[in-house]
């Protein structure tokens, strides 16, 4: 693609919305401090709404379980870190991503696995259902949680985070969060892969086809129900990965916590148009700000930044920032 | 009528948001029940049972459950529930069927305030119990005060009978986030700004916060205490959600229940045979079942087992009763249990994960705490 | 008798046989089900006939998913609770809440109507996931009037209350104000269905199914879809509406967990897919098996996790407290095993 | 070597409850085009399906190459480089012209790995393929998309070429070229199966033909002598040219 | 005076001009067929005319009223019917139902064109009396109460065109209706295109690739090229023009090939 074709517009949003403010809330610090903060919870966002790019962006599975595979991720980092309390309670950063390293990895195997029979048992019979989506994921989602509290119990279980992992950073008056920048780094990577596996290799367009049509995909040679599948258990192992990342920033998990989430990328999905990295990246990034700005500033708006920005942007692009055409 | 059981309901979330604190309450209620009966089960000759019903926090269920044990299941009182609105939802149908409802642990002030009816008694204690201790707790001259709750009927009515509370200090912001607030930020920085030049020899963030996302790890996060000499204050919790105290050394607070401060007769039986049965230590709601089931043990020995409504009435009206938590009087004009309550610190040198290590800094007796009567008789 | 159906006629015996057994257990469920509970229930399933043929008149007739239904029952219900809470019991209370409630579905039906119905419609079924997310936050907010999390207890008029006696007992039941409300709600519910059903088998209704089965080729042959689709939401929210009011009147009480739960809302897909999608009686049959069984999963469990007390691991996924697994095992075997629903499945087995 | 590329011996079909397939007997020589002719709902597009893998045969067999595939997976007879261009197209219409034209190419990963030469022979055939080039799909127009079904078919060499209505919806100039391409494809080799409605284009380009009706193949043989043998075709498709 | 007309029609997608500034008219009586290669702009301009797609610019009038700005669904209510080039159809309903809906949306009544909530559609008659002569015309009536899902591909073309006789247009728009029939079914079809033609109130557009057919039919041929008007007048002296033979009909170059 070359540059001129590119479109730009979306991308300026973030900034924009970010200068934008900067009258209104007037302490330049404070407005750092927020916008840091936001951008950061925006890349923490991203990372959990990934997972749903693949599976509800590209492979069009409305998937409302997918909250169970975060919530799934974040109840095995538990079990994972609470096994490694060396390597936690250790002030250095190197010393405790010995620990959350591998449970990143096992919460994202064991999503995966979990994945795969959810593909296999729930997913596969309603491809290309929307309505049917909806009501056995629900039934999904709700079997997940409900298992997940036979394992775990049905109470919040603390995470805390490891001890170099906390604290402040301050550049003046302004502060942010040390876990926040490792979330960017995290988000990034993710962005990076996802963006890089999808654009520039054949299997982002075979699963876009695959939506499409099916039988023709298996007609060119592909063997479509893989790569399904195959897509499928990354999106979950994705999840799992966002929920390790979301349930250390909130540093304590509950079996619930996978509904509370779902409704936030959803919204992200939304705003960034159905199949697009960058643009999930985007909303992800505009809800993590606006929720800041309007925290700051209209308390009790914020409840309804989310519901708003999604209206704007619809109202400007029907089908999202970055859309696939239809 | 002798010889025949006496029933008793227990209507609790036994599922839902609340599943782990209703399942605290029927544990303590049980232990409750053994204990006050030397493990018999039965007063005057008369056994003890107990129905069990899951409200799963609905209140339109927890509503036809009251009418269906009263009715249907016939049962002299009932006992519960979890959450203030199925409590509400419950108020008018004990007026209805003639029956005590023993709350326990709602909160709610309006359950013993304007919502309640002379059938209503409770055990646990209320919002303005909590609010009131808190406020002794912080409440000293030179203090100015920020709260941070969240922006529903329980976070402002909390932070309201905090303020009502508070004579010395002084309160200069209220900030109200939504339920389920997960990024504090824009919040804390609000709070920031108005507390960091504000005069005043000790500033405090008094937070009150149920649910499953409380701001302490966030709030630790900030480093207030270096940065602006900013301190956190807090009520108590059930231990899994106190953890993240640990984050707050020399934190202080008031508590309704902790395992280690009450020395009591009761409270050692509790926390030995809790220890013994569930290898932990009992919890907040865990007491308080146990509390209710020893003043329904101790109206009952008083009116000879005798199960007439009007009967356990009088005789709950003004009755004191031991509890792990010391002595409790239902308080003749809205039959709220007068009861002490503790100011607590977070030990020193506690570790953040670790379960939560509270030390008792005072017991705040029911004479201390003027908590208002809201009844309109 | 055609007329009153609307020409719309069960077409199957055994359907025909099950509905008119779920109505006769309705009319009689007072006098044959004795107990607080059967009552209870028999109301709530007539509360949820009315809710979920709305819904249906939606899903099932339009194509449209919206997960903002609930939002307009609990407007029904919100609107009783506060009448009654500001005027104090009484039958004005009744009406003036009920118009409000109606007038406000409307506007906000037609708001979001226009709004949202012109993009694509899985955004629209998430935008209204989102809607009816902040609307039940709202409603807990606004606490001085909704009465908050807490909800609002309220009295209706004297003689719909249980301490209203008229009469002495009749066949072991005490003739009192619980009983009238019974069957004020028994005739509002059949009253609300048949309109529906008539509703569905207008030329309008055929107008909405055509929408669903070609929305383009539908305006290509001259009709305004976005108007039918317009009304044919505003409809269905009235009928939601006209549900929460039911609700309300029978509960005396109403909070935001009670109407306005995204888990209601859960229910009422569940039951449109096991009943039927695009069949009004499946809505009737769908509701009367749904909310029974649900009402009576956890004293089944019970029994079963006693019977199995022996295999902890059995006995923890058979424990009462783990029912809502056991409901949600129930949505992905009803998708497995009936897509087209117990009405489409009785009508489809006389086809063939 | 030569005989038979593709054989179907006694295949019947059953799409839900209906018998569509009664006992179809075909036979596709290598390095032939063979023509698929019959009126409509005379089970040719069934037939091909059938032969994909799309729909299962529920008795009779199929080889290809002298190998089974009667029960293999659609992707692996595929595989066994065949094209299929379906009646509806398969047009991802989400995906640019490239994109599609890309993933028929299966043995290249990038566009630059698509052979240049047989690209610039695609887009002389049909203009319209490079000048939508970078466009979605689906906003081409009715013919168009038909060029670009054909096109992906022809992106990389295949042994067998299946094509179901190829004609349909194009203008007269463009059918022409098509009919030099599958001429063109026959001289490199390729063997090809045609359905077609059109007449002409079936007597320019076939070498033997098989009529279809009711689900069974009433008639094959060679197209010259169908070709002349007006009485003939008026019995078999019902038409007189 | 003539029926319909199109000024300066165009609409651009993006940076491609699809249909540019055709100016054309259609009188009652005749029936114009429209030519011109794949991507010429033919179904676009169908697309203009009855309001699926918004032109860029120009205008669209209709017996000297402006459509411009008219919704598909207002066009079809003022006389402007068209059937697609692609089968588009109800296809859980059955037959008799399709060709019933399209009776009601024209025609005026107290069903209301459908905005009637409250009378039981089974009991308007006259639509069932009139969607079943429709029926009879296309030779379907022994199908009406089948599945259209279930109908074999040439009955759902000819199906096509009986909602389109049921909206009892002015303006009959075909694009390319016989298309994947073959010789053998297409005749039903044109049979009933020309006993429209007989009708001389009518008028009639045809999108056509096969040239015999537009032979036979056409009063009038009109060529897009480009999305530019480039030829109108009598079939034979349009399709003996170069601009047809070469661009069109491959003729020239095939002669040189
Ligand atoms: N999905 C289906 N379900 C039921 N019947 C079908 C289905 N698809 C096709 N048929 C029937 O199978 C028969 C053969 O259809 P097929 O599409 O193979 O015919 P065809 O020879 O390709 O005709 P055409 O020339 O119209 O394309 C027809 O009678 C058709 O109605
Ligand atoms: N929505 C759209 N967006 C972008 N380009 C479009 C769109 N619709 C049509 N086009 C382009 O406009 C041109 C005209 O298309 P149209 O469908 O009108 O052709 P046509 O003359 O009907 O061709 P055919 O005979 O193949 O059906 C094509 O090049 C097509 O790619
Ligand atoms: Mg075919
Ligand atoms: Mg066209």
């Amino acid at each position: 693609m070359n540059l001129k074709d590119f479109d730009w517009k979306p991308m300026a949003l973030v900034p924009l919305l970010a200068v934008l403010v900067l009258p209104f809330i007037g302490s330049t610090s404070t407005w750092l401090t927020l916008t840091i903060a936001g951008l950061a919870m925006g890349m923490i966002i991203f990372i959990i709404a990934s997972g749903l790019t693949l599976v509800f962006g590209l492979m069009d599975v409305l998937n409302f379980g997918h909250g169970v595979f975060i919530a799934l991720g974040a109840f095995v980092a538990t079990s994972v870190l609470g096994a490694m309390g060396d390597y936690t309670g250790s002030q250095s950063i190197l010393v405790n991503l010995m620990a959350v390293l591998p449970a990143m990895v096992v919460a994202m195997l064991v999503a995966g696995a979990i994945g795969l029979a959810f593909e296999r048992f729930i997913v596969r019979p309603v491809y290309g259902n929307h309505l049917k989506q909806i009501l056995i994921t629900m039934g999904g989602m709700i079997i997940g949680e409900e298992l997940i509290k036979v394992i775990w119990g049905p109470l919040q279980i603390p995470l805390p985070l490891p001890e170099g992992m906390r604290g402040t950073l301050l550049f003046g008056e302004a502060s942010i969060e040390k876990y926040r920048l490792i979330a960017v780094t995290v988000g990034v990577v993710v962005f990076g892969v996802l963006l890089w596996t999808l654009t520039r290799t054949k299997i982002g367009l075979l699963i876009r086809a695959g939506v499409q049509d099916r039988e023709m995909v298996e007609s060119l040679g592909y063997r479509i129900k893989v790569l399904f599948v195959g897509v499928f258990v990354v999106g979950s192992a994705l999840a799992g990965l966002g929920g390790v990342m979301w349930g250390l920033y909130q540093q304590s998990v509950i079996p619930q916590m996978g509904a509370q989430v779902n409704v936030l990328i959803f919204i992200v999905l939304i705003i960034g148009g159905l199949g697009s990295t960058t643009g999930a990246l985007i909303g992800a990034l505009l809800i993590g700000l606006m929720s800041n700005y309007t925290g700051f500033l209209v308390p009790k708006a914020a409840l309804f930044s989310n519901i708003a920005l999604m209206m704007a942007i619809l109202l400007w692009r029907p089908q999202g920032v970055y859309a696939l055409s239809k | 009528q002798a010889g025949k059981d006496i029933r008793i309901a227990h209507i609790y979330s036994r599922t839902g948001p609340l599943e782990a604190y209703g399942k605290q309450t029927q544990t303590g209620l049980m232990m409750g029940l053994e204990y006050a009966t030397n493990g018999t089960m039965t007063v005057s000759g008369r056994k003890i049972v107990v129905i069990e019903k899951d409200d799963q926090g609905k209140p339109d269920l927890g509503k036809s459950l009251l009418q269906q044990a009263y009715a249907d299941d016939k049962v002299d009182l009932a006992i519960g529930p979890t959450s203030s609105g199925v409590a509400l939802a419950m108020l008018p149908v004990a007026e209805e069927y003639k029956k005590v409802l023993l709350v326990e642990p709602a909160v709610a002030d309006s359950i013993t305030g304007e919502r309640w009816n002379k059938y209503i008694f409770r055990t646990g204690r209320s919002s303005s119990q909590d609010a009131i201790s808190n406020a002794t707790a912080v409440d000293q001259p030179g203090t100015v005060i920020a709260t941070l709750g969240q922006d529903y009927a329980f976070g402002r009515d909390g932070v309201k009978a905090f303020k009502d509370a508070v004579k010395k200090a002084k309160i200069i912001h209220e900030e109200y986030l939504p339920q389920n607030t997960t990024d504090f930020t824009a919040g804390f920085q609000r709070i920031i700004d108005k507390l960091k030049d504000a005069p005043g020899q000790r500033k405090v963030i008094w937070v009150i916060w149920a649910g499953a996302t409380p701001p302490f790890a966030k709030l630790a996060e900030q480093d207030l205490k270096k940065r602006f000499n900013i301190d956190v204050a807090t009520g108590g919790n059930i231990l899994p959600a106190m953890v993240p105290y640990n984050n707050f050394p020399g934190m202080e607070g008031a508590s309704y229940y902790y395992f280690g401060f009450s020395k009591n007769q009761p409270n050692l039986w509790l926390v030995t045979n809790h220890y013994t049965r569930f290898k932990s230590p009992p919890d907040f709601f865990t007491a308080g079942g146990m509390s209710a089931a020893m003043a329904v043990v101790a109206a009952l020995k008083k009116t000879n087992a005798d199960t007439a409504t009007d009967k356990l009435i009088s005789a709950m009206e003004g009755m004191s009763f031991d509890t792990p938590k010391g002595m409790m009087t239902f308080r003749k004009e809205d039959h709220q249990a007068m009861q002490s309550m503790y100011h607590f610190r977070v030990a020193p040198g506690a570790r953040p994960g670790a379960m939560a290590d509270l030390h008792l800094v005072k017991e705040i007796k029911p004479n201390e705490m003027d908590v208002p009567i809201k009844v309109k008789r | 008798m055609a007329r009153i159906l609307s020409n719309d006629f069960p077409r199957n015996r055994l359907l025909a046989v099950l509905l008119v057994a779920v109505l006769l257990a309705l009319l009689l469920t007072p006098f044959i089900f004795p107990g607080v509970k059967a009552l209870n229930v028999a109301a709530k399933v007539l509360v949820f006939v009315v809710l979920v043929a709305s819904f249906d008149l939606l899903l099932g007739y339009t194509g449209i998913v919206s997960f903002a239904h609930t939002m307009f029952f609990g407007i029904g219900a919100y609107g009783i609770a506060i009448a009654s809470t500001r005027m104090g019991a009484g039958w004005g209370a009744l009406v003036v809440g009920t118009l409000c409630a109606l007038a406000i579905s409307f506007v906000l039906a037609l708001a979001i109507g226009l709004f949202s119905l012109r993009v694509r419609a899985i955004f629209f079924s998430m935008i209204t996931l989102a809607v009816a997310a902040a609307f039940q936050t709202l409603a807990s907010q606004l606490s001085d009037i909704t009465g908050g999390e807490d909800g609002l207890t309220f009295k209706v008029p004297e003689v719909l209350s249980p301490s209203f006696e008229w009469g002495e007992k009749f066949l072991g039941v005490s003739l009192d104000g619980r009983l009238l409300c019974y069957y004020l709600l028994f005739v509002m519910a059949v009253v609300l269905f048949l309109a529906m059903l008539r509703i569905v088998n207008s030329p309008f209704g055929r107008v909405l199914q055509a929408i669903r089965e070609n929305e383009f080729r539908a305006e290509a042959i001259g009709y305004r879809v976005v108007v039918y689709r317009t009304v044919s939401s505003i409809l269905s929210a009235l009928f939601a509406t006209m549900a929460g009011v039911m609700l309300a009147i029978w509960l005396r009480y109403n909070g935001p967990d009670t109407s306005l739960s995204f888990e209601i809302m859960l229910d009422v897909l569940l039951i449109v897919v096991i009943g039927g999608m695009g069949t009004v009686y499946g809505a009737a049959i769908g509701s009367g098996l749904f909310v029974v069984a649900q009402s009576y999963l956890q004293d089944l469990l019970k029994l079963g996790s006693e019977a199995v007390s022996g295999l902890p691991w059995l006995a923890a996924l058979l424990s009462p407290d783990r029912w809502l697994l056991w409901l949600g095992l129930l949505f992905v075997l009803s998708v497995y095993y009936f897509p087209t629903g117990i009405v489409g499945r009785l009508r489809a087995g006389r086809a063939n | 070597m030569s005989g038979d590329l593709l054989t179907l011996s006694g295949v019947h079909t059953h799409i839900g409850a209906y018998h569509i397939l009664h006992g179809v007997d075909l036979s596709v020589p290598r390095g032939k085009l063979t023509m698929l002719l019959g009126r409509n709902g005379a089970g040719k597009t069934t037939t091909l399906r059938t032969i994909m893998g799309l729909w299962r045969a529920s008795q009779g067999r199929i080889t290809f190459d002298g190998k089974d595939i009667t029960a293999l997976p659609t992707p692996q007879i595929a595989g066994l480089n065949i094209a299929y261009v379906p009646e509806n197209m398969g047009i991802f219409a989400d995906l640019t012209v490239k994109e599609n034209m890309l993933l028929a190419a299966r043995g290249a990963k990038r566009v630059e790995q698509i052979d240049g030469e047989r690209l610039k022979w695609i887009f002389q055939l049909f203009p319209a393929v490079e000048k939508f080039w970078n466009h979605p799909a689906g906003k081409l127009s009715g013919g168009q998309k038909q060029m670009l079904a054909v096109s992906r078919a022809i992106v990389e060499k295949r042994e067998l070429l299946i094509v179901d209505e190829p004609s349909k919806g194009l203008a007269p100039a463009i059918i022409n070229n098509m009919i030099e391409a599958f001429g063109e494809l026959k001289r490199s080799g390729v063997t090809i199966l045609l359905v077609e409605q059109n007449i002409n284009f079936a007597k320019r380009l076939g070498d033997t033909v098989a009529v279809m009706d009711n689900g069974q193949v009433v008639h094959s043989g060679l197209m010259k002598d169908l070709a002349e043998d007006e009485e003939l075709q008026h019995r078999l498709l019902g038409l007189a040219i | 005076m003539s029926l319909l007309a199109t000024k300066d029609l165009t609409i651009r997608f993006g940076g491609h001009v699809a249909v540019n500034a055709v100016t054309c008219s259609f009188e009652p009586g005749t029936l114009t067929a429209i030519v011109g290669p794949n991507g010429a702009g033919k179904t676009t301009y169908f697309n203009l005319i009855s309001g699926q797609l918004r032109a860029s610019e120009g205008t669209v009038t209709l017996d000297g009223r402006d459509l411009s700005g008219a919704s598909a669904s207002q066009r079809t209510r003022a006389g402007l019917g068209r059937a697609f080039q692609l089968t588009n159809l109800f296809p859980r309903l059955t037959v008799l139902e399709n060709v019933r809906l399209a009776v009601q949306a024209t025609r005026d009544g107290d069903h209301k064109r459908g905005l009637n909530l409250w009378s039981v559609w089974s009991d308007h008659k006259a639509l069932t009396q009139r969607a079943d002569e429709i029926l009879e015309a296309v030779a379907m009536k022994d199908k009406e109460n089948e599945y259209v899902a279930n109908l074999p591909h040439g009955d759902q073309r000819k199906l096509e065109v009986a909602l389109l006789m049921a909206l009892e247009p002015k303006v009959f728009m075909f694009d390319e209706p016989t298309a994947g029939m073959n010789a053998a079914e297409a005749p039903v079809i044109l049979n009933l295109i020309r006993k429209l033609k007989s009708d001389k109130s009518k008028t009639i557009l045809l999108v056509e690739h096969k040239m015999d057919v537009v032979r036979e039919l056409a009063d009038r041929i009109i060529v897009l090229h480009n999305g530019t008007l480039v030829a109108d007048g009598e079939p034979a002296e349009v399709i003996a023009s170069p601009i047809v033979q070469e661009a069109y009909l491959g003729v020239a170059k095939e002669a040189t090939a």
